[in-house]
């Protein structure tokens, strides 16, 4: 096991592909989308609705370095739309090991 | 005429059930991937009869409609600007927001006002369905441009990237793509394959319409808990707005592009009615500053109801008194 | 008469497949929300068809329905509640809950009699429609008021809180609204409209019935896995409270409603039927000390398939002797 | 970044509505939901069904005066419903600072 | 004839705007639940009608066909296997993977073939429905196989027990059960149950059709992304196998089973599709060492496209020129 | 409230019956499931589709001991069919307490 970072991220569905393609420059390999969620925040509530207009939670497990590049791009996607960006630790359950 | 029985047309009662189920807090919900299903099959289905019509016309003879579909694209946007910055004096954002929900147009209250037709047996012209097609995406542009001027010097890199991919989705949303596909496939399909896939978008239409504004009955509805947030005057403009497209929408459709009553009355329609599904998104991607609590809840809590319930027939009226 | 061609009716066979699928571990699924898209279909359509025979006949007519509809849905749950208490022995709040499950209706089963009644060429009156809509609530009320004597005492501010919102959820249950709505709308929206949104709900509707019956099956077939929990006495319970349920229902049809073959075979269906959709979250809520796994396992897991295997066509039988 | 309580919550979906109430009343401003879930414990297995008797994630930032508020609350709906309300530390990115 | 009237199959021509709308990066998106309940309604079509077209027949006629059905099922993918480690020289698992693909059949091509030969007006035997059921599984089984014996020594007791669920899964999998239950039901189903369940699937078939292949499309257009993945000797394996198994195909039908243009046209289609819904979670859980983005990208990204828009009315060309 | 591991899995959809049979033989009897999730990792994108292979999001919670059990099956599945799995500390609220 190795210790890593563990960001989640909530943005609104219509951010994801932007999002993404941050992750990608970055060069984040790794994170798990749930989408179809809802939830209320500064912004109002949301929810799953032919609008699309729902949020989708974004869940990175990464060393701390990559974590801080993560960080500093999500400011500001964050400012600029909303959103909620929350850092922990985890071990990583590395199966060759 | 604006008689009750205008009112009991089932799409219109199944509108009403959705809303009033809501307002008595029942538990009916539809999932939301039925609701996208469904509007889905009704932009196929309204696409396959567009083309299959246009198909028997001479091309040439459309150009006025999309001549047409275009002005009052580029044109209401900047009339509901207006009224929003100068009359409701609301921030340009918000104002730039709103008016592209306006100046774009609402496929579901365009086959509510076909269902109504049907119900009075009045025939109307095809070129409507290419102007609804047409007419999705200008306000979507006005709306961004509008945004960058009030934001002006904030204008960096970045924000030119996102106006142009902005400009790319305007014109290859779903709603867009669906409907000017199918309208291609209606056009040049051979007969025989068509034959076999119209009963499935004949015999269900009406009732998959009926489901439809079922739900969007809730969905406006729902909205109703956000009229405090929008404020007097911004709910005076739900309802001004639309009557001002329709009065350009008929002086259109009639004067300008000759149509009968149909026609006419389906010009006005999609004049007066407000995007409530392919600019919400747009929107809150292009204006983040804009709050979705006006946008949605002018165009599907407001103008939506206020056109299924009040304008159609009213501007059917208007309509047969032009055609007089 | 009970014969194997009663069970070839594609509707119980596909219940059977679904059951069967399920059975042999098949990973055959059904996405959650289409079986909620079907079966909001299918309360549409009975809804409207029911509306639109209701609209031919003369209103006062039904009040001795709405009686008999009123008087099973307060008296099968005592029934069963007093069953479940004193025979089978099982604690109050699981006998409160599976009792309130065994008063109401499941739609499912009833529409499965209609597919039977079609098969064999009977007709039915219409009135056992609105009766579906009015038992799906009283029973939910009976087991709350049940639920609450067992508890005595306990019963503080929160407790009279949540009671008072489950007597409003079981009156604005989902199910209830789209019945009684689009029943409304059946007998009251103009003919024209409803021409154009009927065959929707004719053509497919057996169709439909059949995917639901489908994955219904699956679901039933899930349930066999606690059927230790159940215990064999309450086992037996799920079979004989529908025959006490069937036999009062023929009664009730026969003597007290004077229905021919068809519409007391309804009435039997929908006194002898346990609801498995709409009750379930509501007894969840209103008692939550009840196992799901006991009033789940009866009445998806033991009554659905006895109703719809056997008890149509024996309900059948006994109508057809009872109008010798 | 700013310390915070992060609270994660499964109930059912039916329990929705009241959990909500309670957060509002507590003051609870944000909160985001994953509806359609499923799963195992004391009270059986659930899963998404037509029956609507399948859970709901509730996931809540906030600090850890409200935490202890939203903790109390949820003890009785636990009790009576059944449930898990885990607790853990969390890092919020805060996207002005 | 192979001419461009044949494109003009509106089926194809949704897929071809699914195709397009993907490409130039449309934001339409189908819901996946719709697509999952798209494919349940085309296997209950297609088996119903099947079986009530076999319970026509003396079932001992079906004797050639079934074997000709097994026979393919396990000959095609050794073929595939063989040409992709002798020839294309991938690797053993990922060849077995693959092979098991084009062993199998995907049914949205034969009924996609069905549309084409209702277009150009030519009947067909039935049995191939039974060949389309058959050929599901037998291929699953060779992957296996031949994945076991690449791996061959760390077959340890943990692989036998996954080894014999895999056979389980194979012949209990969801579309197999769908197919062999609803030609079950077809053929024993009491007549007027069925033609009351039948218009659902007559009017509906095609157009469902139509929208399935419009998201398949879609799937098939994402596909391409991975084209530089796959290698271009694989990309041509991808064109080839397909044309080699319609070969094969075309023999088994005309000369094997004595079928006419269009019967031989289905049994060539099912020779040369790729399974690209059943069949990858299978490979995926025998064989994890395999990559997705190899067999997925080939079956669905080129060969599907393939038959739909080039092979059908090739192969179809090659049957009227075998029944010259 | 008593401090619990926090277990998050990320694994495909057809392995779902697998794993949970894995949990039945520790003795886990909690766990939360969050179907149709979407992802990045080492073996390329996944998202929900028709061909079912979409991931699945597993919480568990529970006491150290079991954790061990849990993480030293899953390296084995992890290997074969890839997949994620991070453990972190959490509290549980316990409602009778
Ligand atoms: N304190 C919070 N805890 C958990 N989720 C939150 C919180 N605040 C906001 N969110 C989520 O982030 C989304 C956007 O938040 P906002 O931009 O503040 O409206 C909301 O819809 C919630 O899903
Ligand atoms: N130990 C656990 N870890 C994760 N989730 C749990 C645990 N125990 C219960 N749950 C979730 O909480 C729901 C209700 O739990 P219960 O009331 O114990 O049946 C279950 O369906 C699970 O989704
Ligand atoms: N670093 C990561 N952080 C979060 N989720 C991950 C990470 N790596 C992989 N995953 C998830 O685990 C799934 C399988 O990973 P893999 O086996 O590496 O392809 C991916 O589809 C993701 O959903
Ligand atoms: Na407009
Ligand atoms: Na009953
Ligand atoms: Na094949």
């Amino acid at each position: 096991m190795k210790p890593v970072k563990r960001i989640e991220i909530v943005i609104e569905e219509i951010e994801l592909e932007n999002v993404i393609r941050e992750l990608d420059f970055i060069g984040v390999v790794g994170y798990t989308i749930v989408p179809r969620a809802g939830g209320r925040g500064e912004r109002g509530v949301r929810y799953e609705s032919v609008q699309g207009l729902g949020n989708v939670l974004l869940t990175i497990a990464c060393d701390e370095a990559q974590a801080n590049r993560v960080i500093e791009a999500m400011r500001p996607i964050l400012r600029r739309y909303g959103g909620v960006c929350l850092v922990s630790d985890a071990m990583w359950v590395i199966h060759d090991s | 005429m604006f008689s009750l029985s205008n009112m009991l047309i089932p799409a219109i009662l199944f509108f009403a059930l959705g809303f009033l189920a809501q307002l008595i807090r029942s538990d009916l919900k539809f999932p939301p991937d039925l609701t996208k299903a469904l509007s889905i099959y009704l932009l196929v289905g309204i696409g396959l009869h567009g083309g299959m019509e246009l198909a028997k016309i001479d091309p040439a003879s459309a150009i006025g409609a999309v001549v047409a579909a275009l002005g009052l694209g580029f044109g209401l946007p900047i009339i509901a600007y207006l009224l929003l910055a100068m009359v409701v004096r609301i921030d340009r954002l918000n104002a730039a927001a709103i008016a592209a929900h306006y100046g774009s147009v609402s496929a579901g209250t365009f086959v509510t006002a076909i269902a109504f037709l049907d119900s009075v047996k009045v025939a109307h012209e095809s070129y409507p369905v290419i102007m609804l097609a047409i007419m999705e995406s200008p306000a979507i542009i006005i709306g961004l441009v509008l945004a960058n001027m009030a934001r002006k010097g904030t204008g960096n890199g970045n924000e030119k990237r996102i106006s142009r991919e902005l400009v790319h989705d305007a014109f290859t949303n779903g709603s867009v793509v669906l409907l000017l596909g199918s309208m291609l496939i209606g056009a040049i399909a051979q007969p025989t394959g068509l034959s076999k896939i119209l009963p499935f978008y004949d015999t269900m239409f009406m009732g998959v319409l009926c489901l439809f504004l079922l739900d969007m009955g809730m969905e406006a509805s729902r909205r109703i808990g956000d009229f405090r947030k929008v404020g007097p005057l911004l709910l005076v403009f739900g309802i001004v707005m639309p009557l001002i497209g329709a009065a350009i929408g008929l002086a259109t459709g009639h004067w300008l592009l000759g149509f009968g009553v149909g026609g006419t009355l389906l010009v006005a329609v999609l004049a007066a009615s407000a995007s409530y599904i392919a600019v919400p998104p747009a929107m809150r991607l292009a204006i983040p500053e804009a709050s979705p609590a006006l946008f949605l809840t002018l165009s599907l809590g407001v103008t939506f109801p206020f056109n299924v319930i009040v304008g159609i027939p009213l501007y059917f009226s208007a309509a047969q008194w032009l055609a007089r």
